[in-house]
């Protein structure tokens, strides 16, 4: 690995730079629809942040921006001191091998099986096989999801379906989890023990960055709570809940 | 062992990919079957033709008279000064006696072939049939026999040996042209059958680029998978041809009896000692490149 | 259209047979994977019912039943008195024409527009042209994307997507509306604007049958609520709140 | 009214499939063109080779000899039966005279020709030859005229004729298989694009009937699109050929003027009044029956 691009050593070391830094971050996806606008956000290792917000004010476009699917059209991003605009192709794949995402349509690979699924991550880092079979069933369990390890995805209900998302992105240990609405086809207990599994991630020392429209959970928490409105962040609560809607 | 390791994993994979995307694989086999079939006819129709044309080529005869009185020995002179010349295959004695047998028999009526009696008024006509095995020389060879001691008269039937030479050269051209234009197709139809396969997974491709899966990675599997369509797209036509290769010549051997009697087919492990690695390649071929290809271009577009 | 399976009429009689009506229904995906296990259910016209149940008790099953998407393995439904199973190809798709349906993954038209997406629930009832252009932009002021009228799903956010396909369940003011998980994506401002339109359309004479995970919006509009839990109907109460967990 | 409007909708949606599908609607037209663009290449080689059988038939001759004595008037009477026949195109006289005097520039030596002085040995050699456009019958015809009276002998090269013939049949026969293999070849290429293209579909035809549409309302811009691919997939090919077939002719007839110099080849209205509508039928066919075979296939398979 060149050291160029390693963001994983420098994600793990303890630098005193902010795991995920915004500097004035627009994005604009046509000319007119001005998703996100002149975000500034700094976000340190260790924290756990909700990001909240109205339908389309933006939360997904800043998880995308994270996870350098789209590229802003204005300001910088840096990972653990790295721009990632900076990254070429290689760099980039090895920086979100250092990430846990759960996307909010999932992306499962449709033609394999749930186990695959989430071995596929591991697969990808190189891990050992041995390994794979060790901590897939493993994470699956966590999830309560052992008895479908053979099912393809369709052949699942919508929220077994964003629980395999969320085993994928945990099977890891990632150093920084990014979650775009990982409870939204969940009933209330199956959440809790989501938010469950998330804040023992969290204290193992990954950062996580958590969308949700899920008012209660944001409530009881007391995280940081980000709220996004039309593209603008209009608050930042260290410790705090759902904003009260202001219209 | 790492080497070893992803080996079988894409090895696995490209074999499920196969078998999981059943419309797609089928669809390229396919393409590839019927494309490198129509090959395999046309190989068939050109080789067999050229071959049959060799043989035509060295039934055409040049016809070389004598100077007046010239002895047997120094016509067998001629003959084997004739003999030296690499392409000639065959010299044939015709003495005056046979040629106005010949004669006789085409013309006269058997009165009037009667009253010449013993008298041969074709005293001076004995000559030589050279069959040569390359028409397209056969002017030069006329000059080369006109130069010799002893030669009156030269007659080639120029026009045969031409038209020959032309059907030849025909053959050639059009069975070029034709095998061009198939393979032109059948790179554009695989092409489109390997784009589209590949756009079917454009999201599967791009959901494993966003969980950090490198574009080396990726490819494995397809490209796996490619080479085994390939292969298999150029197995088929081989193994169908090869069976019914036969059956064919048979078949049209029995057809044009008449026409066709003489003339011989290529034997199967002629024809097919140059169709196999041909087709093989063809077909490995396409489907490395054209994964590769494709795939790279599809890569590079997502994120 | 022929009287036999002219359910439309039916539906839109004040016929005394409920609306919706499950004789021992059972699903069973695969033979051990026992989806829904004889239900008993009795849904009247002018309804307005919400199923609640964990991730995987078999909700959205039900509702595939309802829409004929899937058949049951045992038992029979019945939608106005007449057997859904005995439906011919016609029969069913006349039958789908007076449903209005909110899929938990949208299932929109990905090469259409949203516009498009609408206006095709109007144009599969062959609506004349100057219906749809006068209701189409209707309904999608209704669920707040007037602007988006000319973006295709991929250019939507999830919340938006999910409006897209409450509005194209609206537009033909359906007799029953089954929705699943309407507002999964949806944050709780949004949320409750969908339930005030259902509410409205409840009130215009739609059975309305909502699966949801949404303890707040259940617990606060007090409706009739089915309870499932591994597939089997546990509770049905008629007006009520989310049921708490047993385990 | 509402029939002209579904008209409409349906060619609205689908020329926006064509456009939206851009991929599978260039892959299919590709197929197509590609397919029907073979098919054209062979029917050039095919009608022009069997034009130029036609004309060579026309040049083999069956040589008729007279009894001896007969006058110039029953010879005459002899040459307006053989013109009875329908098949006869021309009846060539060839006076004893004649003969002779190509046999002497033929065989015979100058010296030797002078000592015959102006008799003529071949006294009774006056001929017809006779040419036909049928080689097929030359066998009726050669029994019709030694029945006549007054014929004393027919020659008649057979082999040339059976070979014609020969010839004739066999590029019958190959250019019927190959165009059949190549109909095949076309019709599953065509029928598995179309098929991938409706399995790219398959997502969105289930909402469909999800939300309500009778196959015959999704069916509508399928077959549409399908037609609307196969056409343009038939015209393409027709207008790249019709605007260089007189090139490829001219170029082939410049290649080979010393054989084919006498040969015309059909031109390009004659070739083209058949080709166009064989092809738009074919283009229309295939893209109608595809598409409405898969289609209700698929429709029959969804819920
Ligand atoms: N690919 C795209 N092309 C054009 N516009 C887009 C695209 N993706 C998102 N948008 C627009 O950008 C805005 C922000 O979208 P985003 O997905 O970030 O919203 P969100 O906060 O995640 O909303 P939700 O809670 O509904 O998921 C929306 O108005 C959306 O319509
Ligand atoms: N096509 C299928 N093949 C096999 N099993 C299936 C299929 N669809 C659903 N199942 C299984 O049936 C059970 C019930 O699924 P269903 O989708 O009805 O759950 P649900 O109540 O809607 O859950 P959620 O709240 O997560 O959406 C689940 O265990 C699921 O895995
Ligand atoms: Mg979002
Ligand atoms: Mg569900």
């Amino acid at each position: 690995m060149s050291g160029k691009y390693d963001l994983n050593k420098d994600l793990k070391k303890d630098v005193d730079a902010p795991v995920i830094l915004f500097q004035g971050v627009s994005k604009a996806y046509k000319d007119d629809i001005q998703a996100v606008s002149n975000i500034n956000l700094e976000i340190r290792k260790g924290e756990f942040v909700f990001i909240v917000g109205n339908s389309g004010s933006g939360k997904s476009t800043l998880i995308k921006l994270m996870l350098r699917e789209i590229k802003p059209t204005e300001g910088k991003i840096f990972v653990a001191g790295k721009e990632l605009g900076r990254l070429r192709r290689m760099g980039i794949a090895k920086y979100r091998r250092t990430l846990g995402i759960v996307f909010q349509d999932f992306r499962l690979l449709n033609d394999r099986s749930v186990y695959e699924n989430v071995a596929f991550a591991q697969r990808v880092i190189e891990a050992p096989s041995v390994e794979i079979s060790r901590q897939v069933p493993k994470v699956l369990s966590l999830v309560g999801l052992t008895e479908k390890f053979k099912a393809f995805p369709k052949e699942l209900s919508g929220g077994e379906q964003q629980r395999v998302a969320l085993a994928r992105a945990l099977v890891n240990n990632p150093v920084i989890l990014l979650a775009d609405e990982p409870t939204g086809n969940l009933d209330p207990k199956n959440s809790w023990e989501i938010m469950r599994l998330l804040e023992e991630a969290n204290r193992r020392g990954t950062t996580i960055v958590v969308v949700t429209h899920n008012k209660e959970i944001v409530d009881v928490m007391q995280k940081r709570v980000i709220t996004m409105n039309k593209g603008v962040l209009v608050s930042d609560n260290k410790k705090g809940g759902y904003l009260h809607e202001k219209m | 062992m790492r080497r070893c390791k992803t080996l079988f994993y894409n090895l696995g994979q490209g074999i499920r990919n196969i078998y999981r995307n059943r419309m797609f694989s089928l669809a390229s086999i396919g393409t590839m079957t019927a494309c490198l079939f129509l090959f395999g006819i046309f190989y068939f129709v050109l080789s067999n033709f050229q071959y049959m044309l060799k043989s035509a080529e060295s039934t055409v005869g040049i016809t070389v008279f004598f100077d007046d009185g010239l002895s047997d020995d120094e016509i067998k002179e001629v003959g084997n000064e004739i003999l030296l010349r690499p392409e000639v295959t065959k010299v044939e004695f015709l003495s005056s006696e046979e040629t106005w047998e010949q004669y006789k028999e085409k013309y006269l009526t058997d009165d009037l072939s009667e009253s010449f009696g013993d008298d041969n008024p074709l005293e001076n006509s004995a000559s030589y049939t050279v069959y040569s095995d390359d028409v397209a020389k056969q002017s030069e060879l006329v000059t080369y026999i006109e130069g010799l001691d002893g030669v009156r008269q030269v007659n080639n039937s120029d026009a045969i040996a031409e038209s020959l030479n032309g059907i030849n050269l025909a053959v050639g051209y059009v069975s070029g042209v034709i095998i061009i234009i198939l393979l032109f197709v059948a790179t554009f139809l695989i092409g489109t059958t390997i784009a589209m396969g590949i756009s079917i997974r454009k999201q599967e491709i791009s959901i494993m680029k966003l969980i950090g899966a490198t574009d080396y990675f990726i490819r494995g599997p397809y490209i796996v998978e490619g080479v085994l369509l390939g292969l298999l797209g150029a197995s088929i036509p081989l193994i169908f041809l090869y069976f019914t290769y036969n059956k064919m010549i048979l078949y049209i051997g029995d057809k044009f009896t008449s026409v066709f009697s003489k003339v011989e087919f290529l034997d199967v492990d002629t024809v097919f000692s140059a169709l196999i690695p041909i087709s093989l390649l063809i077909g490995l071929g396409i489907g490395f490149i054209g994964s590769y290809v494709t795939l790279n271009r599809e890569l590079r577009k997502i994120n």
